[in-house]
């Protein structure tokens, strides 16, 4: 009927729900488990990619997507400071949101390609990984300086070892280790019950982002104009990186999109132990309550148009 | 019930400190802890429990006066103003008390 | 072997631990996540199906199936006052979970039809919704009249946005949105894993409902009698209801499964806010204690029975 | 450790009034709350958290002893008598007692 | 408030003893208890609740002063030696206090 | 790429999350979930199975086996008693825990076989429910003596009622009354995310096995030998007595794992009631940070090797 992904209605009547203060709710370890699943499988797909070819011919890419990490909190964090006249940490916090990237906005994307049946390098789960990390790095040094104080062996601990990059690199190991045929047998939950599951977390989304719409008035418009500006131009950034490295038209979409999203989950729970003087709401505000939305609802089909167009004019 | 006295010192606060939390309490010289999960609402808003980042954990640690008096000052000169955090002690009687001093 | 569907013998499994007092449980979460999901998807079954026909030609069955809704509850209240000589807030909370329905027994009664192979009008899942409101507020006007002081916009936001009815038409409108080739790639979860989710939930049931049968003892002969009873007539009143709206056998199968099933979610939670001082172990005596077990075990096959005697009769 | 008193107080109830008992609450002055998950058994038999129409929760309010009074009064109105309810209160010392006075 | 006392006794101790402990509080005379699930650190090492061989529970029980002896008497004896178990107890104000004696 | 079965790599990737200290973890309820899915599956398994053959053929197998089970309690209860110089109630619980058997590693033996495509007697599930009871009450009757204070009723509910047991048979007769067609509906669940559900499980195996490591330096040479020894030799003698009950090559593989196996979870919890006064530290770093990893990394594909020259050098 409507060319709506039904997993995106999931996400507008987990908003809905929110909204209407129904009771409605995805008990908490069900939330975890379906958001591990899906970092599960992002990885294993990514994995199993690698497996078909030699790594070494993806170091290139992974430097330039990791020196982008580096410099993305970079570009926001004046814009941030002097035109939305935040604090030192508050910029530098909502800086590292920015920079990093949201598994559930790459989930989307995912989803996105494969229902309109656009291909894509399937190892840009690795990119996920690489570009989750280094942000939060930049965000905490922006916000304290090179302080000596800071404990950067424990930051680096709580970083790498976190849940999402965790899942992630294990999936993506275990795929690659495992190779296509090895995954096999373990298809029916990781990836046929993908976008499931992927449809529960929307629902879940839908709710925690409505539960974000009321701290949405308090910090008013230039929140609102900065989480909708800032995905664009990312998005238009991450397409030339794509479109520099030779990725494909969903390739490309994806990088944008990859780019354009902000985290909401690896990089809050980084600045709430290394930068806790940043007011956590107002950058889960910004990311989750404007950013994802928009990014699920709008930007995904405007990266992948960008990215047909670029690549149409350039290549 | 033999009258030996304890402070019991009760934290309720975000979930995320837990593992700093516990290391800093330890360092103290608390003897143990007891965690469970909570939800609440207070000056920092609604914590519902809704996702981790907003989550509470309550601890409890049974403690001698002194200890418990270094890990209130301690919150509140270290984390008091930046987190969401409450913090009330009491005497309770214990059962073995050597194990708490 | 035998002709009993595998889920009916999860539910016995489950009986007989309980009774043992074996320590066996499904998480509490994990029910939630299971319960959720029979919602989600007996929701979303109905909505591909709305998806295929002009909603108006449903409007004067669901008129009907609602005012039935009304009407149930009236018929079984003075049976409870004066036969079962309870109190008035008693006698109108069990009223209300009788006039209501039963999901659970819904999904079996499902699962009943498709492992025959009877077809059945997949809007029958517009019904559970339909009939699980109405019998709340008469439930709620018998036991306290049509005082000023109810809080009647609680009352309907508890009953319309509680999780039950919040699930079903979440996924009602998502199947009705997304058409039968959009939920394709959602129902590896959602459609195939529909009868060992069903499994689970009646595991769990019947756990639940051997902690229900100490009680039993306690209420005595009226309390059976009324929660074997009762689902016989309503089986009656819905079959011919199902005739009179030309439903096929199956339709009519369902339609007398729904009138006889009583609610132990939704009325019960409603009740427990607006009439707290009906005694709740009472109503869940009869509807979980007695009345599940025999829709499930002995009812549905005698109300496929009944529906095609009188269809063959009558039509 | 400031010697400051407020007073603790303690609900164990049924969770289908978690909502309606917060709103309460909050009404009667209460400056936050906290809540966990609990089971359990009394006058009205067992509470075993089996599913939600069987589970309890445990609400903790620190406040002054006379929104205190004033909560308990209200529950022992309100809900004793029909609901599975339990409630007690003791004397807490608390870090910045300002917050709950 | 109505002045009326009670005994807060509060139990944490390895969940595998639920079902054996309740029994004991009740038989020693308990009125009532109230579960939740808790994870901690103590003499016999940290128990984190990964799964359930390593889980606690965190029991309370309200009751006379004289119960309350009993059951603190009676861990001590037939629990403290082999099971991770901590046990302390304070008085409270309790609503209906004919409820708990 | 590798020929490592991919669950076999969850579980190095838990054991590996757990030894950097990272904050990965499955949930509790999810746990148990996936626990129990395991246990249903391998009980529906060899229900089934037992459907396709008169019962009566099997009783000189059960007799056999359950004899084993309480044999091989004994057998290691001197050696710990005296060359491990450990006290009574730990030597006894120890032979408990090495006595009985590792669901776990049944499900990886099991998948072990089907990856390999290595034929075997399904009902090998009835002997992992008729070897996990022997020797827990061995175990007790090792540690106090045939002393009038045990409570053998409780005992034998504790044990007979608990969740591992109850789900294997539960599994087992409901697979046996359904039959093969009967499961067919409920599958998807049970059958098609067998190995997924096993990989997730193994990733938390492997989270609570590093978290054993740390004690095992404090218990030293004598129990990492014992955890290693044991496993090899009960497999011979499994080997053997599965010859000697004519079991196929796959068959002779799994029971001599079984018997090679040591229990963590229904022995650990029946002990730290009935024997306290052993330290359930030692007895599952024995089981679970040493036979455990032991078995399903190197052991089972040893025993199948053992299986393959017993067979055909003796038959
Ligand atoms: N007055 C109170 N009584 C009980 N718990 C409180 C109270 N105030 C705050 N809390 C708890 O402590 C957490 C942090 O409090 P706050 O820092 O005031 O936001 C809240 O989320 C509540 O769980
Ligand atoms: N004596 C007690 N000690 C601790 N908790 C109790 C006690 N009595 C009741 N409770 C808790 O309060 C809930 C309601 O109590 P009741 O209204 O007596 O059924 C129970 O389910 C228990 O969780
Ligand atoms: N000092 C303490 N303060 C609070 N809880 C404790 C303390 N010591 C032990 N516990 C709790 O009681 C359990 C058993 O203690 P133990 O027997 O000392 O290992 C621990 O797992 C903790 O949950
Ligand atoms: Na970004
Ligand atoms: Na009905
Ligand atoms: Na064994």
């Amino acid at each position: 009927m409507s060319t709506i992904d039904p997993v995106i209605w999931f996400f507008l009547f987990g908003l809905l729900a929110g909204v209407l203060k129904s009771e409605l709710r995805l008990p908490s370890q069900i939330y975890d488990f379906v958001s591990m699943l899906l970092l599960i499988t992002i990885g294993l797909k990514g994995g199993v990619e690698l497996a078909n070819q030699p790594f070494a011919t993806l170091i290139p890419q992974i430097l330039v997507v990791m020196a982008a990490g580096f410099l993305l909190p970079l570009l926001v964090f004046p814009v941030l400071l002097y035109l939305g006249k935040l604090n030192r940490a508050d910029a530098a916090s909502i800086a590292a949101h920015y920079g990093s990237v949201s598994v559930g906005t790459f989930a989307v994307a995912v989803a996105f390609m494969s229902s309109q049946n656009i291909e894509y390098e399937q190892h840009m789960a690795l990119f996920v990984v690489i570009l989750e990390v280094p942000a939060i790095l930049v965000g905490i040094v922006l916000a304290k300086g090179l302080s000596k104080n800071t404990q950067w062996a424990n930051v680096g601990h709580e970083v790498m070892l976190g849940k999402g990059v965790m899942f992630l690199m294990g999936g993506l190991f275990i795929g690659w280790l495992s190779g296509p045929s090895g995954v096999e047998s373990i298809s029916p939950l990781f990836f046929d019950l993908f976008k499931g599951v992927l449809a529960l977390f929307l629902l879940e989304m839908g709710l925690i982002t409505a539960s974000q719409l009321s701290s949405l008035k308090r910090y008013g418009f230039f929140l609102l104009s900065f989480g909708i500006i800032t995905p664009i131009c990312f998005s238009v950034i991450g397409a030339l990186v794509g479109l520099g490295l030779s990725l494909s038209v969903g390739g490309v979409a994806i990088l944008a999109t990859l780019f354009a999203s902000a985290s909401y989950i690896a990089v809050p729970a980084a600045m709430r132990i290394s930068v806790p003087e940043a007011n956590p709401t107002l950058s889960l505000t910004a990311s989750l309550g404007i950013t994802f939305p928009f990014n699920i609802l709008i930007g995904i089909p405007i990266y992948y148009w960008l990215a047909s167009t670029l690549h149409a004019s350039l290549i | 019930m033999t009258d030996n006295n304890a402070t019991l010192i009760t934290i309720i606060t975000e979930a995320a400190l837990e593992t700093t939390l516990i290391k800093d309490i330890e360092e103290l010289g608390a003897p143990g802890y007891s965690i469970s999960n909570a939800r609440g609402k207070g000056n920092r808003g609604l914590r519902d429990a809704a996702w981790e980042a907003n989550s509470n954990i309550r601890i409890e640690v049974i403690c001698s006066d002194i200890v418990a008096s270094k890990i209130s000052e301690h919150l509140e000169q270290k984390y008091y103003q930046n987190y969401a955090m409450v913090c009330f002690s009491a005497e309770v009687n214990v059962l073995r008390p050597k194990k708490f001093n």
